[in-house]
């Protein structure tokens, strides 16, 4: 009885009506307006994103609400347009990460034996190498740019998701639903397709969205270190490299371009948090059974949450 | 020892458990049997005050203490010492990283009292367990172990009453029989009253001196064990009595 | 348990043999000849002949390969093209004082981190509980690059409380000199008891290691909250509160130690994560640490100095976790069983 | 008649043996398979579905090993019934169902949902949107999508309520095709299992009819497991301290344990026959009163 007894007490605790995070809700609020705004900046930007040397190093003013940068562009202009090439690289990097990763952690959790153990070995190689190094690396070899930049990080970023999603697929691949398919003599391709992967998806889901943050602070530091995006294009890490010398004299230049790496990145990672109390793993089939120690499975989510 | 009046627990508007009259004497067996779902552990529960997130009403009375207005401190007086709770999982029930004698050391020590040698040795043997396994950390000892453990844990403290949430639907039946057949010896020994929440009418009927039949969350029957059984008045007590293969 | 570690350091050594291809691969891959690179642009035919023979550059990829392994292992880890000093030299020299900030930074973090996730697990959903992830949040949303310049324009800048750049003040090279013996400064001045060097570096690494020190206090401080409810919110708490126990000796006495070995392995990952932060904030304070060897080496293409420090952080991250993994057994025992 | 046959079966996860040297023939009228956590009656069930290869021994399907077998015919003739996580959690009911056919045709899957009593619109249903009975009734109508001759049934009722669990077995015992069943609680096996096999550690210690077997145990095990079930007003149990000993390594598994146990057993016994079918691996067969 005792299964049936956890399983309605699990039912209990999930009608309860959920309290509605307000942490999560005011970090989705954030990132609204940063989406929205970037993707409006040519039609609601105040100024053309070009060189003015009439308005050099303005302060802010009601004229130039984040005051002007050394070549009289307008900061607020930069930065609505510098949302765009972040959220780009977040959303390309998460995109060709997961997709890599999960393909792999997903074959290698079901499979077992020696295939996992190959493809978790190259992933520990590519985790254990330092991921700004192999980014600046592959952004030196490949003449740094906005696409070089979210190859670079997703190259140490999916290993990640590898990671995660053979962890989730090899408890998945132990459940009796996918026994009962495989007595079924469904091939073991249509196994992972049909029952491996969608249960596997929302542990990675979280997994996107608390890295959403960490991606745009890396491509920020790789504009910092003038590996990234190259003038003139506007991006958040490489106003804060030009400004930087200017700081203590201008401080709006370096400013401004900063608090919006924070804003972006704090939002991401309190939707990512809302997100994660709400899917909690262990309604997604992550963590169903109580055997294994749980204190170890909060690890397994939160240790990948490391952002490299 | 134990007496309930007009007990109501609640999650938001759901009501989970109504309980007009649960009494529980010095040394008696009582039994509360129904199914998932019927509100049985969490009635079990509310008497020792572990259900934070319910909001309760009625009297609740466990050894003497009025247990819904008593201030935490003295809650926690007769939490062990005088009332004691087993559980359904026995080594969830442990902390993983704490071996058994320290967690007994620290449970005797709460509580003002001796936590020598002798003492803990003396409620090992009483619960038929090697003393020896106090050095070791609950993921070393079997199901059955770990369960006679948590009895042990009330025998040190002196608990007059045992409130037995499901203690042996976790175990294989041979476990089962061990584990009840200490509760019984102690019942016998040493006047230890008993609280057992289970789903098994046979075990139920084999120790219990009074039984309460639920069914979501409501009291459909109650009275001595034998009379209950022999002779159920509910139909939801004969359908269970029926269902036993 | 012994056995369990026997496997963790094979796999170890596959990974760190793993680090090293790839490293041989990547410098392969970086343009620009490194003949040129070393004689000069305006070096003759016969130097450049001289340069390539030296470096063993027209041997087939393979030999070069092997050659290069043995080199490694023999401490022989190239030569750096700009600073042309041996690279394992340049690491000697730069190495500690990465391991300096950086190790501050993670004792800040335990330090900071643990007791204020213990102090939200225990106030759940009160303030103090919201105080700590909003904070922590930002810890971790923060650009180090830009909270760097920040601290340093208003702390060193216009507050003057601390020096703006540097590991201590040189002129103390002088009237005090310092004995080295683990390379690393501050430990250094400790045991030869040298307080004038020892103050001065304190006063330059308040401020680096408090900058690199923001992600992992947040990281930590989330992974101690989330391990300690969700361990206190297991079965045993359950026991442990019909038992008698109140909630704060529940956390301290019986959660703490099991949700410590998320944090712990969570400690290894952010090591790494912040040896690279570091890299950052040295550009940033001047800190003659291996971030800004790295930084300069890439500026000039200096493919083995590059390669020695992607190898030696790799290195450092593999054995991190080998430690960890040891640690494990001490903190939970189910660990030691496994 | 489904002829599927263990012969000397060794099974183990790795390099560690958890079912050892069993030979086991599924025969008319329902076989029973009885033991606690443990005695690796899973892992032989899941070698008898091809999902575990042995490590010696070989798992006969008709006359061909089942390496060898025509693994597509094996497939539909012989059915898992599992306990818990049987169902993904994601898909519905009837798209569970439909797995097992073809083409996955709608008539079909509501058939089989009435057979299995129940109502056919539940197929838009998600699992845990049923009760645990219901859910148990799908994983039915799953396994007998395929028309198969032997159902292997691993704790089919053991996570039911009492009450649901009379009705998912009076479902089981109506079905026209033979059953291994795998299950701890030997009312379930009286029901619906001619003959038993009781396992011990990775051992069968006593076999032959259920009826004689539990009237007249043979072995302390089974005598053992049969007092231990409390009995409607029966007698209290009484508690030994014996219980728990873990399975010994060498010699009878049983002798750590065994109220009966002699010097003798410290030589492992043979599993030889007693008479009227009856199969018993104990020195002492006889002086089990």
């Amino acid at each position: 009885m005792t299964a049936a007894e956890t399983a309605a007490g699990g039912r209990l605790r999930r009608t309860l009506p959920r309290i509605p995070d307000r942490f999560a809700a005011f970090g989705a609020a954030l990132i609204v307006i940063v989406v929205v705004a970037s993707i409006l900046a040519p039609w609601i930007a105040p100024y053309p994103d070009e060189p003015n040397p009439l308005e050099l190093l303005r302060p802010p003013s009601a004229a130039h609400w984040f005051g002007t940068d050394q070549v009289g562009r307008d900061v607020l202009t930069r930065i609505l347009y510098g949302g765009r090439t972040s959220l780009f690289i977040a959303v390309a990097v998460l995109a060709v990460s997961a997709v890599a990763g999960v393909t792999l952690g997903v074959v290698a959790g079901y499979a077992g034996g020696w295939v996992r153990d190959v493809i978790m070995r190259v992933t520990d190689v590519f985790l254990a190498f330092p991921a700004l190094l192999l980014s600046l690396a592959l952004a030196v070899v490949l003449q740094p740019s906005v696409n070089t930049v979210v190859l670079a990080i997703a190259a140490t970023w999916w290993p990640w998701y590898t990671r995660l999603s053979a962890s989730v697929a090899a408890s998945i691949a132990t459940r009796g639903y996918v026994d009962a398919a495989r007595c079924l003599g469904v091939p073991a391709p249509l196994i992972i397709l049909r029952h491996v992967l969608p249960n596997s998806l929302t542990p990675v889901l979280v997994q996107l969205s608390l890295d959403a943050g960490g991606v745009i602070l890396t491509a920020a530091a790789l504009s910092y270190l003038g590996l990234g995006a190259q003038e003139p294009t506007a991006e958040w890490g490489l106003m804060v490299q030009q400004g930087q010398t200017l700081f203590t004299t201008n401080w709006w230049v370096v400013t401004f371009p900063g608090l919006a790496i924070l804003v972006t990145a704090f939002a991401f990672n309190v939707i990512g948090e809302g997100l994660r109390n709400a899917l909690d793993p262990r309604s997604g089939g992550a963590r169903q059974e109580r055997a294994k120690p749980t204190s170890a499975g909060a690890a397994a989510t939160m240790s990948t949450r490391v952002v490299k | 020892m134990i007496e309930v009046r007009d007990l109501r627990v609640r999650y938001g508007t759901r009501v989970v458990a109504d309980v007009p009259v649960l009494d529980v004497g010095e040394g008696e067996c009582v039994a509360i049997v129904g199914e998932s779902g019927s509100g049985k552990s969490t009635t079990l529960l509310s008497l020792l005050g572990l259900t934070p997130d319910a909001e309760i009403s009625g009297q609740i009375r466990v050894c003497g203490l009025d247990v819904r207005t008593a201030p935490p401190r003295r809650l926690r007086e007769i939490r062990g010492a005088r009332a004691a709770l087993v559980m359904q999982s026995p080594q969830a029930a442990l902390s993983p990283a704490t071996r058994l004698g320290v967690l007994m050391r620290r449970a005797l020590r709460l509580h003002g009292r001796e936590a020598t040698e002798q003492i803990m040795s003396e409620a090992m043997e009483a619960v038929l367990l090697d003393p020896a396994l106090l050095r070791r950390y609950p993921h070393e000892v079997s199901g059955g172990q770990a369960q006679r453990f948590a009895i042990a844990l009330a025998i040190a403290l002196g608990a007059e009453v045992i409130l037995a949430d499901e203690p042996t639907s976790a175990l294989d039946v041979t476990v089962q029989a061990e584990v009840v057949g200490v509760l019984r010896r102690l019942r016998a020994e040493r006047g230890l009253a008993l609280l057992l929440v289970s789903h098994d009418l046979a075990l139920v009927s084999t120790i219990a001196d009074r039984v309460l039949v639920m069914k979501d969350g409501v009291v459909v029957e109650s009275g001595a064990a034998a009379e209950v059984l022999a002779a159920p008045s509910h139909p939801y007590t004969r359908e269970l009595l029926e269902a036993l293969p | 348990m012994a056995r369990y570690l026997a496997r963790r350091l094979g796999q170890a050594l596959l990974v760190v043999a793993g680090v090293v291809m790839l490293t041989f691969a990547v410098m392969r891959l970086v343009p620009g000849d490194p003949a040129v690179a070393f004689a000069g642009p305006k070096a003759t035919p016969e130097q450049l002949a001289a340069a390539r023979e030296r470096f063993g550059l027209d041997d087939p990829i393979p030999l070069q390969f092997v050659n290069y392994v043995r080199d490694l292992f023999t401490g022989d880890w190239g030569t750096s093209l700009r600073t042309r000093q041996p690279v394992r030299d340049d690491l000697y020299l730069a190495f500690p004082a990465s391991l300096e900030l950086v190790g501050a930074a993670l004792v800040i973090a335990v330090l900071i981190g643990i007791p204020i996730g213990v102090l939200a697990a225990r106030y759940k959903t009160k303030f103090p509980d919201f105080g700590v992830r909003f904070t922590s949040m930002l810890a971790v949303s923060v650009p180090v690059f830009w909270l760097a310049l920040a601290m340093q324009l208003v702390f060193a800048g216009h507050l003057g409380w601390f020096p703006i750049a540097g590991e201590y003040d040189s002129s103390l090279d002088s009237t005090s000199p310092l004995t080295l013996w683990t390379n690393i400064t501050i430990v250094d001045a400790l045991i030869t008891g040298n307080w004038p060097i020892f103050t001065s570096t304190l006063e330059h690494l308040v401020l680096p290691a408090l900058v690199v020190a923001a992600y992992p206090t947040g990281m930590i401080a989330q992974m101690a909250r989330a391990a300690l409810i969700e361990e206190s919110g297991q079965d045993h708490a359950r026991l442990e509160r019909a038992l008698g126990f109140g909630e704060t000796s529940i956390l301290t006495r019986f959660a703490l130690r099991p949700a410590l070995s998320p944090v712990l392995s969570l400690i290894a990952l952010v090591f790494a994560y912040s040896i690279v932060n570091g890299f950052l904030v040295e550009a940033v304070f001047n800190w003659p640490g291996l971030g800004r060897y790295a930084a300069e080496s890439i500026k000039s293409l200096d493919t083995p100095a590059i390669a020695g420090v992607t190898l030696l952080v790799a290195l450092v991250y593999t054995t991190a976790n080998l430690i960890v993994d040891l640690l494990q057994g001490v903190v939970d025992p189910r660990a030691r069983a496994r | 008649m489904t002829m599927l046959r263990a012969e000397r079966v060794t099974l183990g996860y790795g390099k560690r043996p958890v079912v050892h040297d069993v030979s086991l023939d599924i025969t008319e009228g329902g076989v029973g398979l009885i033991g606690e956590s443990g005695s690796g009656k899973t892992t032989l069930a899941r070698a008898f579905l091809g999902l575990l290869t042995p490590m010696s021994g070989n798992i006969w399907y008709g006359d061909k090993t089942l390496k060898k077998a025509d693994l597509r015919a094996f497939r539909k003739d012989v059915q898992p019934v599992f306990q818990a996580e049987a169902l993904d959690p994601r898909m519905r009911i009837g798209s569970s169902i439909a797995e097992a056919l073809p083409r996955g045709d709608r008539a079909r899957v509501r058939e089989l949902l009435e057979q299995v009593g129940l109502d056919p619109d539940l197929a838009a249903r998600r699992p845990h949107q049923l009760s645990g009975g219901q859910r148990q009734r799908v994983v039915i109508a799953r396994a007998l999508a395929v028309g198969p001759g032997l159902l292997i049934l691993d704790e089919p009722t053991s996570a039911l309520d009492v009450t649901v669990q009379a009705k998912i077995l009076d479902l089981l015992a109506g079905l026209d095709t033979e059953r291994l069943l795998i299950t701890h609680n030997l009312a379930v096996v009286e029901r619906l299992c001619r003959t038993s096999h009781v396992l011990f550690a990775g051992r069968i210690v006593e076999s032959g009819p259920t009826k004689d077997l539990l009237a007249k145990p043979a072995h302390p095990y089974t005598k053992a497991l049969r007092d231990a079930v409390p009995k409607l007003g029966g007698a209290p149990p009484e508690a030994r301290g014996r219980t728990e000993a873990v399975p010994a390594a060498t010699g009878c598994p049983y002798r750590l344990r065994c109220p009966i146990a002699v010097p003798e057993c410290e030589q492992a016994p043979a599993l030889r026959d007693a008479g009227g079918g009856r199969q018993v691996a104990c020195h002492r067969a006889g002086d089990v009163t």
